[in-house]
């Protein structure tokens, strides 16, 4: 696969973005400064990135409780996330989501999900939407493992294929649903073979390397948006953390694991690609880094300074006043 | 103006909508044949494959067809057959549908219709009998819509489909066969406005679906007594037009609710509640409740018909305030 | 496979048992003598057959809205089968359940459900019980074909294949799930690949062949009891009639496929093996036939004399008054 | 006699009533760690995989293993982590669980109890804060439990477990960190029987887990103004002991509702409904219900602090009688 330059650093920057955003998610919620349960995407960024990558801009997704890293890649704008964290009214959601419901419906972010894997339903009906409206949108929904033993899995993945729906379906396979390990609760060792249930492509592909990502997606999107049906992308990757914040203290994982995998590290395999190729040395690596970082940090002063919603704010927003 | 069941009258409006609106269309299971009870009878062979959409048997999915086409721009109408069934669609339609736009912080509208079935009919037990209207009057986000008779169901669709919010849509089964003159031409009546079925002086008989039909024959009956009832449908149950019930009852001062749910926590409990708090000073006696008794459906027709709360139900409570 | 005579003849029998039966039941309900939708059995039952015949009386099943030949081949008494569908105090459920209902935990029939899919996690929760308290049952779940695009079918087959639950799904692919073919509803033409999904062996069998459906069920139930876990077999049949009673006149079925299949009536095919096996002739046969044509009619004649259940019944079994 | 906090105490029973009864066991997503709220913490240790059943994040499926191996003999604890998941369950609660018994003509014994933490409790948001009490109330067959403090807890689990039917027993999550007297040995308390919290003479509050102890609050602040409050916890919700309630409202001649879940079609609408009925004769003041606004719970803690009832709200309330 051929990547621009210019790909390639968005790619590492995007990554980066996350990762940055997260690491101080996880600070806030620690300090007790912003709200609610986060649950970090560090570890998982060469998904989001290098599917989102693949998208156009109008161009549909649907996310998880683990939502942080899919809204940035698709363009979402940390310092309104950090906002909605915050619970102030400049937030995505006006204050009144959080971290587990953030959507940006102008940027073909349908939202965040508190309920396991009831993205893929709604991103079921978004597709099935772009199909109708005769325009050539794709919709990606994300998703855990544990999110495929849900019914709601099933009855979505039959449902596209039926219609050919125009939608690839992404599962970030990391290895663990809450406390418990996916062999635990999965009985199938690769997600991927899932997808022969609906007569589907089912792909494995290394999560922790975007641009093996980035290709499987591509050529998945390439599908889905040509009328060749739906597709399933197992991302094998692994939570940095812990299920919610950094460590709830829950489940004491092996630490030979999480350095087998934080050698994994895909912003670091992305780094040290990079300069393997020439585009970047280390010391620009870590100046962008280091510059994502100082963006985040104004970010943060500001979204914290942003006003809290009014308590009008309560009452609106149940009910459209409009009709057609 | 024709006469026209309330089934022809759903029907009718789906397709004048459907006819007006392109962005309007109907999934779910078996409906290009029609549809369990026929209220989509003939759009398939008008509208197509792409309009009249049969889906799996996967409530969730199919709500999630809703929900997610409704989020970007179209207007689903969702049918759940019968509805027990709604059972294996809840998160779609209370963790979703209904609290979307308000978790959004109101980027989304969702003008989604989901029409369902409800209610007894000549045995069906325990699992397709259900009348669960009180569930979502209890979810905030959503409209409740329950019409008694063709004219409303008509109206009532269309305001529906029109609406830019979910709406439940129930067709009470025992009454889509009755027939009442219903205009060809397409209309909308408003959502949250109650009728009164009746004009009277003396009690005030809320009732829902069937039981509106019944509470007009209630009123028949205790006509003979000298016992004048007023019957008003609320027709849409959340939001309902609690104003239109209190000044009915601040003239009569007496006051029945009646629906075909169990009266545990259905819907007239939340009627009479409202009554009693807010015609308190009017009441000459206590609101009364009519409702099935506390007990899953029977299938036995005989038990079914013991079941039923009707007519003579209505009026044994109409007595009973005189006593 | 070696069967004893009696053992062929007792599955002669019973499917004929089950012909019979529904034939009248169709009969009785375009009568109006019996109450509610009834749904008939008629072509599918060399499956109820084949796979009750190779379970133990104390093992369970759960079954379907189809349900009335799961009953009969697992020991259900037609009287009071037909005497339920009468909605008479002496009916498997006291006239309270109906075809859609019935049960007889007795003989370990779980019961009929209403609610297409939802005997298959009841049946998961019945077979982790016999896991639990350490008997050696197995729990047959019986479903249709489109029963399989259920949520419920999905998380109870990997539950059960995660929990080595001691059961069987049989699949009963019928073509149809109400007036729409399996093929509109469901994305692979193979029920049997779907056991992929759940590391569990899928088969599929020839569903108008008792001895092979009873083969395979032999194979599965044996695997189940000792310990080897689930398995699902998908039987290919036929309804011979409408979704509901003989002919609802909502779908017209093309009348080739509905010979085709006709030509392949379970109960024929198995009467003409009968005879070349020299288990016994055609007149043998008819006799057999006659004689349980009559046992039905005289079932139905005191069925529908039975007494109605009281006024009372309508209150009780709501809830247990007892306690441990 | 120790104190403990309503979750050791929840945790107690469950271990007591699993030392007493091999058939009662325990599954859920993540209960070997001890559940999401601590209530399974040590049981897996002391009683192993087999009796602390962890599941796949499969509601449907997991509340299937209660109804299917209930009807075969066990007593199984079902965990719903969080009341909103019930919606991905609802089938096997709703169509099987409870009617299981009624439509088999009594065959089966359904000994199940679920086991869930609704409410609010530090910004969970729209799909992590659920009280949906009533949708439960409203199902024949099943019963209804939610303690408000340590000691009740622990005696109405105990009864659960010990119940034959199907018992929906519901934590509130505000609950579950305070601490009360509860006695080391097991003990049971009756189901269907509620408890005068507080006798008083001037006003009956009917309050449900939190608002109980916001109404205790309350009533130490009209104290003050020489309001005496009754407050009444019906700790089963379904069954409803409503003698009780009727009995206190007849002595005290007012009567307020509170709960935690939005007010429409509450259990509050139930309770306030049948106070209005059988003691109006009684009232000197209609009955006032106080619960959460008609919006789905929002994220900010500003505004969830404003959406939450509590005690100002029934102070409100209860003033508001004297007008
Ligand atoms: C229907 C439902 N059940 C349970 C939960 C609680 N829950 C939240 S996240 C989670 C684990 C999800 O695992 P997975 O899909 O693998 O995603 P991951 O957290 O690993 O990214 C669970 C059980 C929920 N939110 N919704
Ligand atoms: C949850 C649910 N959705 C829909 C229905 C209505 N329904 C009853 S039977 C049936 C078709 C079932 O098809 P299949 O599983 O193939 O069984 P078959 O009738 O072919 O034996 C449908 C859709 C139902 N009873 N329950
Ligand atoms: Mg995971
Ligand atoms: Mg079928």
């Amino acid at each position: 696969m051929d990547l621009t330059n210019a790909t390639m650093l968005r790619m590492f920057e995007q990554m980066t973005r996350i990762r940055e955003f997260d690491e101080r998610a996880a600070l806030l919620m620690e300090q007790a400064r912003v709200h609610g349960s986060v649950h970090l995407y560090c570890g998982e960024e060469a998904i989001a990135v290098g599917v989102c990558e693949a998208l156009n801009q109008d161009d549909y997704i649907t996310s998880t409780h683990r939502g942080h890293g899919h809204l940035i890649a698709k363009g979402g704008d940390v310092e309104r996330m950090y906002a909605e964290l915050f619970a102030k009214a400049t937030g995505y959601n006006g204050g009144k989501g959080g971290s587990m419901h953030m959507a940006a419906l102008d940027l073909g972010i349908i939202g965040a999900n508190g309920i396991v894997a009831a993205g893929l339903p709604i991103g079921l009906g978004v597709a099935f939407a772009s199909q109708y409206q005769e325009n050539d949108r794709v919709t990606v929904c994300f998703f855990g493992d544990g999110a495929t033993n849900e019914g709601a899995f099933h009855e979505a993945m039959n449902m596209a294929s039926i219609l050919k729906a125009p939608m690839v379906f992404v599962c970030e396979n990391n290895g663990y649903g809450e406390w418990s390990k996916t062999e635990s609760q999965t009985s199938v060792t690769d997600i991927a073979d899932r997808a022969a249930s609906y007569s589907m492509p089912g792909t494995i592909v290394d999560g922790m390397d975007i641009a093996a990502v980035h290709e499987a997606a591509i050529e998945a999107i390439a599908r889905a948006r040509s009328g060749g049906g739906p597709s399933l992308l197992e991302c094998k990757t692994y939570r940095f953390y812990d299920h919610v914040g950094r460590d709830f203290g829950v489940l004491q994982r092996d630490p030979q694991e999480i350095a087998r995998w934080r050698a994994r590290d895909p912003i670091k395999l992305w780094r040290e690609e990079l300069i393997a190729q020439g585009v970047f040395d280390g010391k620009t690596a870590d100046e962008i880094t280091a510059a994502i970082a100082a963006s985040m940090e104004s970010a943060i002063a500001r979204a914290e300074q942003a006003p809290d919603p009014t308590p009008e704010a309560l009452y609106t927003d149940v009910y459209s006043e409009t009709q057609v | 103006m024709t006469v026209k069941t309330m089934t022809a009258a759903i029907n009718e409006a789906i397709d004048q909508e459907m006819g007006r609106d392109d962005r309007v269309f109907v999934a779910g299971e078996d409906v290009r044949v029609g549809g369990p009870f026929g209220t989509e009878a003939g759009l398939h062979a008008k509208y197509g494959d792409k309009r009249i959409v049969n889906t799996a048997i996967s409530e969730l999915a199919l709500t999630g067809i809703g929900v997610g086409a409704a989020a970007v721009g179209l207007r689903p109408i969702i049918e759940i057959m019968i509805m027990d069934f709604v059972s294996v669609a809840m998160d779609q339609i209370v963790n979703q549908m209904a609290k979307m736009k308000y978790m959004l912080g109101g980027q989304a509208r969702l003008p989604i219709v989901v029409t369902t079935h409800a209610g007894i009919d000549s045995s069906s037990a325990a699992q397709h009998s259900g009348s669960l209207e009180a569930w979502f009057c209890h979810v905030p986000g959503l409209k409740v819509v329950m019409p008694s008779n063709a004219y409303d169901a008509k109206g009532l669709l269309t305001a529906a489909i029109q609406d830019d919010n979910p709406v439940i849509y129930i067709s009470n089964k025992r009454c889509m066969q009755t027939s009442s003159e219903v205009p060809d031409e397409s209309y909308a009546l408003p959502l949250g406005v109650a009728d009164v079925k009746r004009v009277g002086s003396d009690v005030t008989v809320v009732a829902i679906g069937r039981l509106v039909l019944d509470a007009l024959t209630a009123a028949e009956e205790l006509a003979k007594e000298g016992i004048n009832l007023e019957v008003i449908d609320p027709r849409t149950l959340s939001p309902m037009d609690t104003t239109t019930i209190v000044k009915s009852v601040q003239k009569t001062n007496r006051a029945v609710v009646a629906h075909e749910a169990v009266r545990n926590c259905g819907i007239g409990a939340e009627i009479a509640a409202t009554i009693a708090d807010e015609a308190f000073d009017f009441l000459d006696a206590p609101v009364k409740r009519v409702g099935a008794p506390f007990t899953p459906v029977p299938f036995a027709p005989l038990l079914e018909k013991q079941y039923l709360p009707g007519a003579q139900d209505i009026v044994a409570a109409v007595r009973s305030l005189y006593h």
